[in-house]
């Protein structure tokens, strides 16, 4: 049973982290391979406070949501400049940047030991400890980012950054602020994102760098593509199938220490496939072209 | 101190030119980020390690051996996924996204194939290295940037005399006048991706050569030269090496202010700025902007 | 008959630009195609190329049916084209650029086609060793003349050869044109907005508008008829 | 007569060396249709996107009722009253029409993240507001029907139709269109015309790019012809037709 809810609280983690992603890449069309760094750094802010100040949870994670806000903005802001590949590069730049600084600045991350010990969070009374309670936490969380998520993209912010997405130009001609609106939309993934990483690090008790690696960049990628870019429910479905598939390799008798790069090699092809046959994913719409302008 | 430094840059510039010639000549052609080429590196460097350790060939024989196996990846890769992908008029994202997905594959292929632990070719017994301008330079080392320094030049040349590096250049330079000009656009990318691809392959080789490999060895050499590409402007050779010159100068000069474990973030930040303030490179034309 | 074109229907995407175009190029004929913008001047030649498919219609060269050929398959037929705006392979130097207008021809006559070529365009002779981006306008133009004769094309296809040209160098291009069609035969299908200067030089007279012939008939017919003209652009 | 309603300006912009625009000048009445004619590369589309803001002109400016919106970004320029079509006809292909309409209306409350979370109430009024008028529009131009499939779906004619339909949702007092009929049937270009004609009685006023010229005579009050970036020849279309010079431009 508490195998049961382990997965069920990862899945509500992923599901924060593709769908914020999805508000980024799948329906503002900035494709980012930093989401991973914002999920790490996130989780450091929270639990560096909580060890160091012992300030209660609810602030860490307030700070943390901020902080990553405003990293978001300030990363987001060379999308401006440049665009779709070279926009892609510069992510990941920052994303190995930020590995590297948690990596490396040992006196405050603790470097590749990570930070074990993280305590139980508390809210007003209430101790977080059981995998019960850590699935209502988690589940609670994903439905406030999913409502958001939902508010979003069903106003007409929504639809500009949709418009956004497939054609600047309109957009721009149609009257829309398309720089402060892809700065605005890259940070509330950040920060959403920065909620995922909260929870999993209170969750699993322990942090370390190789969580927040490229490959985990890449990884929630994946699930959004594969789920489907630019819908609600894409993201949703692409974290449950990918997710729980280890557990089903595990379930049909493959080694664990194989179960792993099957799952990748899984994930990997699934996103070949998706693009050479199904770009706009599982569920999705946008499939990551733009308004090819004709002659 | 110094000039061992100074050594260090040049054997890390040499490992970069490759691979950033690589990399510069792919998108140069295909207009997108091959990010499989990190997995190309590390078939490389496998390659070497079975045909060597495995099979018990001479390092020079499986070294030439594993430079066009890794061509050939890129040729396959090319063939089952670009080539029908840019068919379908996929963008510039949707080749990259797929190319990740490969890498993906790819990537923990060798990893169930040869293990996450690292796996060696060098030497066995620790070479003590020559002496050179008061710093230590070992014949493997030396070796690797001989190899680079004649990649380039033979690149180099066949680029500017034979008809194929004309044709290459002329895709390069303009696309559809190519075409009406009667070259097979197809069948030049197919040639540059296996040169591109040799090209990183030799880059893990000799990478493999100087520090250990892993599966995931090409990632962290892909992306210094992504950064050596950038710097010096992307499809410009001589500005590859200015770039890849550059990138192992900062890297390694800067440890001796920092610890050497920051290198990837300096890379990386030096390639933000350029990404920012100018991301044509040194020697490189200006990059596609909106246009209306 | 080198090229003839029935009943072409094209255009990009969903936008349809020619509708129902026939017409011909004898062999040995300059023919030109006048008209407004937007009539679908330079679609013809894309479409004869093999750059843009045919939706309906049938292109038929030297005999041979070319819809659906790609643009090399074209060129080793005999079909050349220089499409519009000086284009010329910025980063090759001007021999490289013949060379790579030969690029089908067998290697060991190359050399002497591309001397051939060079004593038409003397100009190009001194600057063969420089960047083609860095020649000039008219040489520019004049390089892409001289590209698309290296491979002895039955048919040659120039797109505004005289586009941001001053004067005089339009004068000494269209001689140019004059003097290969001359000298070698070649069938030339040119669109042109100087109209002036190209009637002077074609045999025949193509007008399109809104991408439907308008007219078809000879330059002198034209030239002195200005009310006609006027009909015909505005 | 209110002759500098919308005043443009000694306008310069090159490209590589190529003088696209050479200090162009001319000036647009309130209400007034305006034909904008000349041979390739006059520099007519330049113009287009330096008045929209696409383009920063060299020198010159750009005065629309005593503001200068010179070197202003896009988005100002359009919330300031000026809407554009395009030659290559861009509409957000995988919305809906009646999205790309909604799409267009300005300064809307529910585009602020703000006034989402907190003035609901406010936003989705406004927008159910803005709904009935696009559909209400559509259904004047005859898109009701295909409101809801994807802009993509609808033939070349409609889409250019429905890029109209979006400049008027921008409620703009000028409307810029690029090549509003090329390309399209017969019986559409009668209807677009017929819109087209009809602006200035709701107060707006028109500059349009066009080669068709049955159509520029049919719908211009005046054309402008401008050939190497200047302008040539001005006044009614019969009388630029007739003029001299601009014949010559075009066969020179």
């Amino acid at each position: 049973m508490e195998y049961l809810l382990h997965i069920l609280i990862l899945i509500g983690i992923y599901v924060i982290l593709a769908s914020s992603l999805n508000l980024i890449a799948g329906y503002a069309g900035l494709l980012s391979i930093a989401h991973a760094a914002f999920f790490g750094v996130g989780a450091y802010v929270a639990v560096l406070m909580g060890l160091h100040w012992e300030t209660p949870f609810l602030v860490n994670l307030a700070a943390a949501v901020v902080f990553c806000g405003i990293l978001g903005g300030v990363v987001g802001a060379p999308g401006l400049r440049i665009r779709d590949d070279y926009f892609v590069i510069a992510t990941f730049a920052f994303q190995v940047i930020a590995f590297s600084v948690l990596n490396n600045w040992v006196s405050l991350t603790g470097g590749p030991m990570g930070l074990p010990g993280i305590p139980q969070p508390v809210i007003f009374g209430w101790t977080v400890s059981s995998h019960w309670e850590f699935l209502v936490l988690t589940g609670g969380c994903c439905a406030a980012v999913l409502w958001i998520c939902h508010k979003i993209v069903t106003s007409p912010f929504g639809r500009m950054l949709k418009a956004i997405r497939e054609d600047e130009v309109f957009a721009q001609a149609a009257g829309k602020n398309v720089a402060a609106c892809k700065v605005l939309v890259f940070a509330i993934g950040a920060a959403m994102a920065a909620v995922a990483g909260v929870m999993y690090a209170h969750y699993i008790s322990f942090i370390d760098p190789t969580s927040f690696t490229v490959m985990e960049s890449i990884f929630i990628i994946s699930i959004v593509i594969i789920g489907g870019a630019g819908s609600m429910w894409g993201p949703v479905l692409g974290a449950v199938v990918l997710v729980a598939l280890p557990e089903v390799l595990r379930f049909v008798g493959l080694p664990s220490a194989v179960a792993a790069n099957v799952r990748q090699i899984l994930y990997g092809g699934a996103l070949v496939a998706m693009m050479m046959w199904r770009p706009q994913g599982l569920l999705g719409e946008y499939a990551f072209r733009k308004g090819e302008a004709q002659q | 101190m110094f000039s061992q430094l100074l050594v260090n840059a040049l054997i890390a510039a040499s490992i970069y030119l490759v691979v950033a010639a690589g990399i510069s000549l792919a998108y140069s052609v295909t207009r997108f980020f091959h990010f499989a080429h990190a997995a190309v590196i590390a078939c490389g460097a496998y390659s070497v390690f079975v045909l060597h350790v495995w099979v018990g060939l001479p390092l020079s024989i499986s070294a030439l051996i594993a430079a066009p196996l890794g061509g050939a990846v890129g040729l396959a890769l090319e063939l089952l996924i670009y080539r029908p992908l840019r068919r379908k008029a996929a963008g510039p994202l949707v080749l990259l996204l797929a190319s990740i997905g490969a890498y993906v594959v790819l990537q923990n292929v060798m990893s169930l194939a040869f293990g996450d632990a690292s796996r060696s070719i060098r030497p066995t017994s620790v070479q003590e290295g020559l002496p050179f301008l008061g710093a230590r330079i070992t014949c493997v080392q030396l070796i690797s940037i001989a190899v680079a320094l004649a990649l380039l030049i033979i690149l180099l040349t066949a680029f500017v005399r034979t008809r194929w590096g004309k044709m290459a250049r002329a895709v390069m330079s303009d696309p559809e006048l190519a075409s009406v000009s009667g070259i097979n656009v197809d069948g030049v990318i197919l040639w540059v991706s296996f040169v591109a691809s040799m090209l990183a392959a030799t880059g893990g080789i000799l990478q493999s050569l100087d520090v250990d490999m892993t599966p995931t060895m090409g990632m962290t050499a892909l992306l210094a030269g992504v950064v050596a590409a950038v710097v010096g402007g992307i499809g410009r050779l001589p500005g590859v090496v200015l770039g890849a010159i550059f990138l192992a100068l900062a890297q390694h000069l800067s440890t001796w202010i920092i610890s050497t474990q920051w290198q990837d973030a300096i890379a990386f930040a030096i390639l933000l700025a350029f990404l920012i303030f100018r991301p044509e490179g040194f020697m490189g034309k200006k990059v596609r902007e909106t246009t209306v | 008959m080198m090229l003839e074109i029935r009943k072409l229907d094209t255009g990009y995407g969903k936008k349809q630009v020619l509708f129902g175009l026939s017409m011909e190029v004898r062999n040995g004929e300059i023919v030109a195609i006048i008209g407004p913008n937007g009539a679908g001047k330079s679609t013809v030649l894309k479409a004869v190329c093999g750059l843009i498919p045919a939706w309906n219609g049938r292109m038929c060269f030297d005999g041979t049916t070319t819809n659906g050929s790609t643009p090399a398959q074209n060129v080793a037929r005999g079909i050349t084209f220089a499409p519009q705006g000086n284009r010329v392979f910025a980063g090759l130097n001007v021999m490289e650029n013949l060379q790579i207008g030969g690029f089908q021809v067998p290697r060991k006559e190359l050399r002497g086609r591309i001397a051939q070529v060079l004593d038409v365009f003397p100009v190009l002779k001194d600057r063969a060793k420089q960047d083609a981006g860095n020649l000039s306008g008219g040489e520019q133009q004049m390089l892409a003349l001289a590209r698309a004769l290296i491979a002895r094309p039955k048919l040659l296809m120039l797109d505004e050869p005289s586009l941001g040209l001053s004067p005089n160098l339009v004068r000494s291009v269209f001689g140019k044109i004059v003097e290969i069609n001359r000298d070698t035969g070649v069938s030339i299908l040119i669109v042109e907005q100087k109209v002036r200067e190209v009637l002077r030089v074609c045999n025949r007279v193509y007008s399109l508008k809104l991408g439907k012939l308008a007219y078809d008939g000879t330059p002198e017919e034209l030239r002195d008829d200005k009310g006609k003209l006027k009909e015909l652009f505005l | 007569m209110t002759n500098d309603w919308l005043r443009i300006d000694g306008l310069a912009k090159s490209f590589d060396g190529v003088k696209a625009l050479a200090g162009f000048s001319c000036s647009l009445r309130e209400g007034e249709i305006l034909g904008l004619l000349g041979p390739n590369g006059a520099g007519k589309t330049t113009l287009f996107n330096v008045i929209s803001g696409f383009l920063a002109p060299e020198s010159g400016n750009v005065v629309l009722r005593g503001v200068n919106l010179t070197g202003k970004p896009p988005h100002r320029i359009a919330t300031a009253g000026i809407a554009r079509t395009f030659q290559d006809l861009r509409l957000i292909r995988q919305l809906s029409v009646l999205d790309n309409v909604l799409l267009s209306f300005r300064d809307q409350p529910g585009e602020r993240l703000g006034n989402v979370f907190f003035r609901g109430k406010s936003s989705q009024d406004q927008e159910a507001a803005n709904r009935n008028e696009a559909t209400s529009l559509l259904e004047e131009c005859g898109l009701a029907e295909k409101a809801n499939d994807p802009a993509e779906d609808l033939s070349y004619g409609q889409q250019k139709l429905l890029s109209l339909v979006c400049c008027l949702a921008a409620k703009a007092d000028l409307l810029l269109l690029d090549e509003p009929v090329a390309g399209i049937a017969p019986e559409m270009i009668e209807k677009m015309l017929g819109i087209i004609r009809d602006l200035p009685n709701q107060g707006k006023s028109v500059m349009l790019i066009e080669h068709d010229l049955d159509a520029v005579m049919q719908v211009c009050d005046r054309v402008v012809f401008m050939d190497a970036g200047v302008k040539v020849s001005e006044g009614t279309p019969e009388e630029v037709r007739n003029d001299p010079k601009v014949i010559e431009a075009y066969i020179a």
